[in-house]
């Protein structure tokens, strides 16, 4: 640990008891000061971009330090967005409007904390729009950490005022039949009994004990499953498992980038409606209008999307201007175009 | 005996799990012999685990360089296994669930697991939008087309499409970023996916016949004797 | 209590972090608490979900004594260490690679290439089966003929067998360009969920535990 | 390595003329049994209750499903009188009568999917109307039985059968000395290239088989390719390293790069720590690979394998300290950071087809055919498939409609 390093470490530690005792309630800037610090960024870019194209490479420390500070400072800025609904996102709504009350909704949580930025607003919001449709909800997960995102989204969906007043109990309006591991193969053992792959619930009651699935043997007592995946086991395992070879009916909410996997799916109708990463989730609050964590977070997302594009601007004009003159003769060409070469 | 065994064995239970999923009766043996998979796996692990301590062990023991971050490393992996495999500092007895909350196991793994993994994940982010500065270059025409479809997608996902492009007249809505979008996503995108999705298919299929037959055996660590 | 496990968090979040600007001790030191943490982690998971859950209660609770074979097999597997019969642990493997290539050949195939096959069977000009012609927007036809087209274009690039010459060559650049506009999509749809990842992060940091957001 | 033009072209017209006429005689097969259920349609003595309740074991199936069939109630009409059909199941000797579904008016038959082979059930149907339903009809008595063979999945068999036949005549082809054609792949001749760049700079080859265990198709084809490597690597002493994220992998490692020291005849210059287990977290293995890359600056890299969200990482990393960079993966997700970020990048198929093109044996490339076969194949039902649907809608002929129809059969799984 060089001298360097001990006064960085010491530093952070200062800054962080300030921040940690010294501000009590939070920071707000008005609407004037975000447009202000929206101009500033702005700047900062430009002045990227004019010295990058002199010549001068940024180092990866100054892109991080610009990034960082550029998704931090939305949160205390108060910046109206209007969001457009997509339709992939609006035929889930509908979905779940035409579900008649008391019908069974099987939501896995197939999903771990790394992504549950995206996906645990989407649990909430779709929480809150069963419980206000009298829905009835068994919870379960294919990955280990899943029952516990979802015991949180209940803890949230409960805070809601009109949602606490219909004191909803656990085993008659609610279950959560905790995680199973095996992946693909729970959900095709599901297809012939649940009771076979969840002996207990998450809390240990057997699952004959539970009079809210006592009568239900498998998917055919289902009327709705909605998936929320980060990765494998997740949607398309229920896709080629419960669709395919059960014929449930399926939504989806997926991380961004699982996204555009899934577009083949829905157009196939073996899924009746997809969420994509933060926005479908801030698209689903809006259907729904709860204001929850995707429409906050959506500004530093807008932010962070502008910089991306702004980088790779950046990034192609010095190469165009700069760089590309002078390694007219760099070998190093990119497997991408596959010159037909003479056998 | 070495050779021919395994390859017998490959090919018997490949054939069979083919064949299962036509005749009903055992239409479920695909599920069971996945079973006997998470079992073999669990004893892997013994082997993993066992690997893990020696090579750091042996950092210790010779001093090797960063030696005083593997005795954490180990102290880690040790403590996780006792508060995991024998519930230690757990309010319920040895039946209890092991993320019983106030475990010590689901504390280490909200206080430590969790966070570290969330933020190393998070790094993504940083790499993004460095790689986007410095690494991402259309240098010829496929990359080039890349990029201008990441553009469409990154700017339809954002309020800023809208505000530029709102203009455009109602009848070329297609042409409006956000639309134009959607559009990529559910025309281009879904062929180009489709596509692979067939290619790798097929490769699985050629693939799995080859170590079925025997014709790939690298992985039994004998090449073609 | 709480208290202390946000600091510790907070304090393990800003570790990782400071790996953006060099490799340094405090780096070093949660990256071996992460990779001796995690093994231990998922040992204990596989431990109580496979070896107890699925073998030994499988065997006791609903006497299905197959899984003996599966403990068998994991048992050979561990034998790799013993010196002169290392050689049997090819056996488990060997039921393994059977396994998965026997359940992947057909999952793959009826999922991947009959399903996506049967969907790409549209007729151009029309919504679908019986409707009439033309009725829907030029974006939706125009998308139809690119789907059609696309999908075989890209697996003419993946053909093998011919060379990429000639008409041939050409469709095969026209698929190369459909593939690389999905992998654009994707590219832009993954920028996406990783930002929201380090948003994620930084609520926990500002919000959680600096509480200086509202 | 060039194929004679003409025997080329008569395998695929073989393969074209087999491939129509097998698909002529499962369309006959079909058309035969699809049951068309004439009833005279006499007006329900009953006046709201369904007519004709059967019940009918489900064929093909391991005896868990029966299928409910009934004739529309007479009040089943555009009135909309009716808000639907019930379904209630009871085994045949006791008499307690459960719900097992509710459908919706205008349909007349309920597949239930939790019966058990070999009981006995009798079914009833009722109409519902706002809450109140009319009189049950019940169906006989079945027992649902198991089938042998699972009838409904013929054309998954038929064409199952043609392309692993065509993968086993194209591997048997191949072994009686037949030279066969394929195209080159950009991504594999430049691995030797690369492992070259090693040799020249003295500095390490750092080979990441992914992160998923021996249970993925894609691992096994990233170990298939790490034996082409290591036979290089043992004939030039090149240091390599290979951390694993899984303990399988990691003994399959060892296995694969002692095979290849001992057939370069150097068995002392192998060591088991050149492949080392990490940890199975997904970051914490990169983690450590990133401390790996910083310290040792590998002069190439190849991941070959399943990989998730830390594709970019590696790929990123590897970029920043100067390594040659060869990728191959099976993940959509993941392709388009690597085709960004490395130098070379085997795409999807041509993962797999890497093993069989590097091996250059007639056996490996034999497979490969056979997965052309199967892209063929594809690609004429699209074709047909899409030219006869097209045709149908604009000039209706009934040709066209019988092949745009035929071709969605074929590629259709029941079950």
């Amino acid at each position: 640990m060089n001298k360097k390093e001990l006064v960085a470490v010491i530093i952070i530690v200062a800054l962080s008891l300030i921040f940690y005792f010294g501000i009590k309630q939070p920071i707000v800037f008005s609407s004037t000061v975000s447009y202000i610090i929206t101009a500033l960024i702005g700047l900062v870019l430009l002045y990227i971009f004019i010295r990058t194209v002199g010549g001068k490479i940024f180092g990866r420390r100054t892109v991080f330090l610009f990034v960082g500070i550029a998704v931090v400072l939305p949160f205390f800025m108060t910046i109206k967005q209007p969001i457009k609904s997509s339709p992939e996102v609006k035929s889930l709504y509908d979905a779940v409007l035409a579900l008649k009350p008391d019908s069974k909704v099987l939501v896995s949580f197939d999903y771990d904390p790394p992504s549950a930025p995206e996906l645990q607003p989407m649990a909430e919001s779709f929480f809150m729009l069963c419980f206000e449709r009298d829905l009835k909800l068994i919870i379960m997960g294919l990955w280990p950490q899943g029952p516990q995102q979802a015991e949180m989204a209940l803890q949230r969906a409960f805070l809601e005022p009109d949602i606490a007043a219909k004191n909803l109990k656990y085993g008659v309006d609610y279950v959560n039949l905790g995680f199973q591991t095996g992946n693909e193969f729970v959900i095709q053992r599901m297809g012939s009994s649940f009771k076979s792959m969840f002996q207990t619930d998450y809390y240990g009651t057997p699952y004959d004990d539970i009079p809210l699935i006592r009568n239900v043997t498998n998917f055919s007592n289902i009327d709705f499953v909605f998936n929320l995946s980060a990765g494998y086991p997740g949607t398309v395992e229920w896709v080629q498992v419960a669709v395919d070879r059960y014929g449930v009916k399926l939504g989806a909410g997926n991380t961004a980038v699982q996204a555009p996997q899934m577009y083949p799916y829905l157009r196939a109708g073996q899924l009746v409606g997809l969420l994509g990463g933060l926005n479908g989730a801030a698209e689903f609050e809006k259907a729904t209008n709860i204001i929850g964590k995707g429409t906050k977070f959506m500004v530093s997302q807008s932010f962070a999307h502008v910089i991306v594009i702004a980088f790779i601007i950046i990034g192609n004009a010095a190469y165009f201007l700069g760089e590309k003159r002078r390694e007219e003769n760099k070998p190093n060409q990119t497997g991408m175009n596959n010159q037909p070469g003479a056998n | 005996m070495k050779k021919q065994v395994p390859l017998t064995i490959t090919f018997i239970v490949g054939v069979v799990l083919i064949l299962s999923v036509f005749f009903p009766p055992v239409e479920t043996w695909g599920e069971d012999f996945s079973l006997f998979f998470d079992i073999i796996a669990v004893f892997a692990f013994f082997l993993g685990g066992g690997n893990l301590i020696r090579v750091h062990t042996e950092r210790i023991a010779k001093k090797k360089k960063d030696w005083g971050f593997s005795i954490i490393t180990i102290l880690g992996f040790l403590i996780m296994l006792a508060a995991g495999l024998f519930k230690l500092w757990n309010p319920g007895d040895i039946s209890a669930d092991v993320a019983a909350t106030g475990s010590l196991f689901q504390l280490l793994y909200d206080w430590m697991f969790n966070p570290l993994g969330a933020t190393m994940y998070s790094l993504l982010a940083f790499y993004v939008a460095s790689a986007s500065y410095r690494a991402f270059r259309a240098k010829n025409r496929d990359a080039t087309i890349l990029l201008i479809a990441a553009f469409i997608i990154l700017l339809g996902r954002t309020p800023l499409g809208m505000y530029a492009t709102g203009w455009i007249p109602e009848s070329f809505s297609v042409l409006q970023i956000p639309n134009l979008a959607i559009w990529v996503m559910t025309s281009p995108n879904l062929a180009g996916q489709r596509a692979i999705m067939i290619g790798i298919a097929l490769g699985v299929v050629a693939m799995s016949l080859r170590l079925i037959l025997g014709v790939e055996r690298t992985y039994l660590g004998m090449d073609i004797d | 209590m709480e208290v202390f496990g946000l600091w510790l968090a907070a304090f393990f979040t800003l570790g990782i972090i400071s790996f953006l600007y060099k490799d340094n001790p405090w780096y070093k030191f949660s990256e071996a608490v992460f990779i001796g943490i995690s093994a231990g982690y998922w040992f204990v998971v596989s431990f109580w979900d496979n070896l107890y859950a699925k073998f030994y209660l499988g065997v006791t609770a609903n006497d299905d004594y197959m899984l003996f074979v599966g403990a068998v097999l994991g048992a050979m597997m561990i034998l790799r260490l013993a010196p002169n019969i290392g050689w049997i642990s090819r056996w488990p493997l060997a039921f393994v690679v059977g396994a998965i290539s026997g359940f992947y050949l057909m999952n793959y195939f009826s999922s991947n290439v009959m399903k996506q096959v049967q969907n790409s069977v549209i007729p151009l000009f029309s919504a679908d089966y019986g409707q009439s012609m033309f009725t829907e927007s030029f974006g939706t036809i125009a998308g139809k003929i690119v789907i059609a087209a696309g999908t075989f274009t890209g697996l003419i690039y993946f053909f093998f067998s011919k060379e990429h010459k000639g008409a041939f060559g050409g469709a095969a650049k026209v698929g190369i360009w459909v593939i690389m506009i999905t992998f654009g999509a994707s590219f832009g749809y993954t920028v996406m969920s990783r930002m929201s990842l380090l948003i994620g992060r930084m609520d926990f940091l500002f919000g959680q535990w600096l509480g200086m957001i509202k | 390595m060039d194929c004679t033009g003409k025997s080329q072209k008569y395998t695929y017209i073989a393969i074209l003329t087999l491939f129509l006429s097998l698909l002529l005689i499962i369309s006959s097969a079909n058309a035969v049994n699809s049951e068309v259920l004439v009833e005279d349609t006499t007006s329900a003595f009953i006046p709201n209750a369904p007519t004709y309740v059967t019940a009918t074991d489900y064929k093909y199936d391991r005896g868990e499903s029966a299928i409910v069939k009934w004739q529309l109630s007479s009040d089943d009409n555009s009135t909309g009188k009716i808000t639907g059909y019930e379904i209630f199941r009871s085994e045949a000797d006791a008499d307690n009568f459960v719900s097992i579904g509710v459908v919706l008016p205008g349909e007349n038959s309920f597949r239930d999917k939790s019966t058990e082979n070999g009981v006995s059930y009798i079914y009833g149907v009722v109409t519902l109307y706002n809450g109140r339903t009319s009189q049950m009809v019940l169906s006989e008595p079945i027992t649902p039985g198991t089938e042998i063979v699972n009838w409904n999945l013929l054309n998954l068999f038929i064409i199952g059968l043609l392309i692993a036949g065509s993968v086993i005549f194209f591997i048997t082809h191949a072994k009686r000395g037949k030279k066969l054609f394929i195209r080159k792949i950009a991504g594999l001749e430049a691995i030797d290239e690369a492992i070259g760049r090693a040799t020249e700079m003295g500095r390490p080859i750092l080979f990441i088989p992914g992160i998923n265990d021996m249970d993925d198709v894609q691992t096994i084809a990233g170990i298939t390719l790490l034996g082409r490597v290591a036979k290089v690597v043992a004939d030039y002493d090149i240091k390599i390293n290979m951390p694993v994220a899984r303990s399988i992998v990691m003994t399959v490692g060892r296995e694969t790069i002692k095979e290849a020291y001992v057939s370069a005849g150097r068995p002392d210059a192998y060591s088991d720590d050149m492949v080392h287990y990490i940890t199975d977290e997904q970051f914490g293995y990169v983690a450590a690979v990133d401390g790996i890359m910083v310290r040792e600056k590998p002069a190439t890299c190849f991941y070959l394998g399943a990989f998730f969200a830390e594709s970019l990482i590696l790929a990123e990393t590897g970029n920043s300290v100067g390594a040659i960079q060869i990728a191959g993966t099976a993940m959509p997700a993941q392709l388009p950071f690597f085709v960004a970020a490395c130098d070379y990048t085997l795409i999807g198929e041509e993962l797999f087809a890497a093993s069989a093109y590097l091996s250059n044996e007639p056996k490996q490339l034999g497979s490969l055919k056979g997965q052309d076969v199967g892209k063929f194949m594809a690609m004429m039902a699209i074709a047909l498939g899409v030219f006869g649907a097209t045709i149908a809608e604009a000039w209706g002929g009934s040709f066209f409609i019988w092949l745009d129809e035929f071709m969605h059969r074929l590629f259709t799984i029941t079950n």
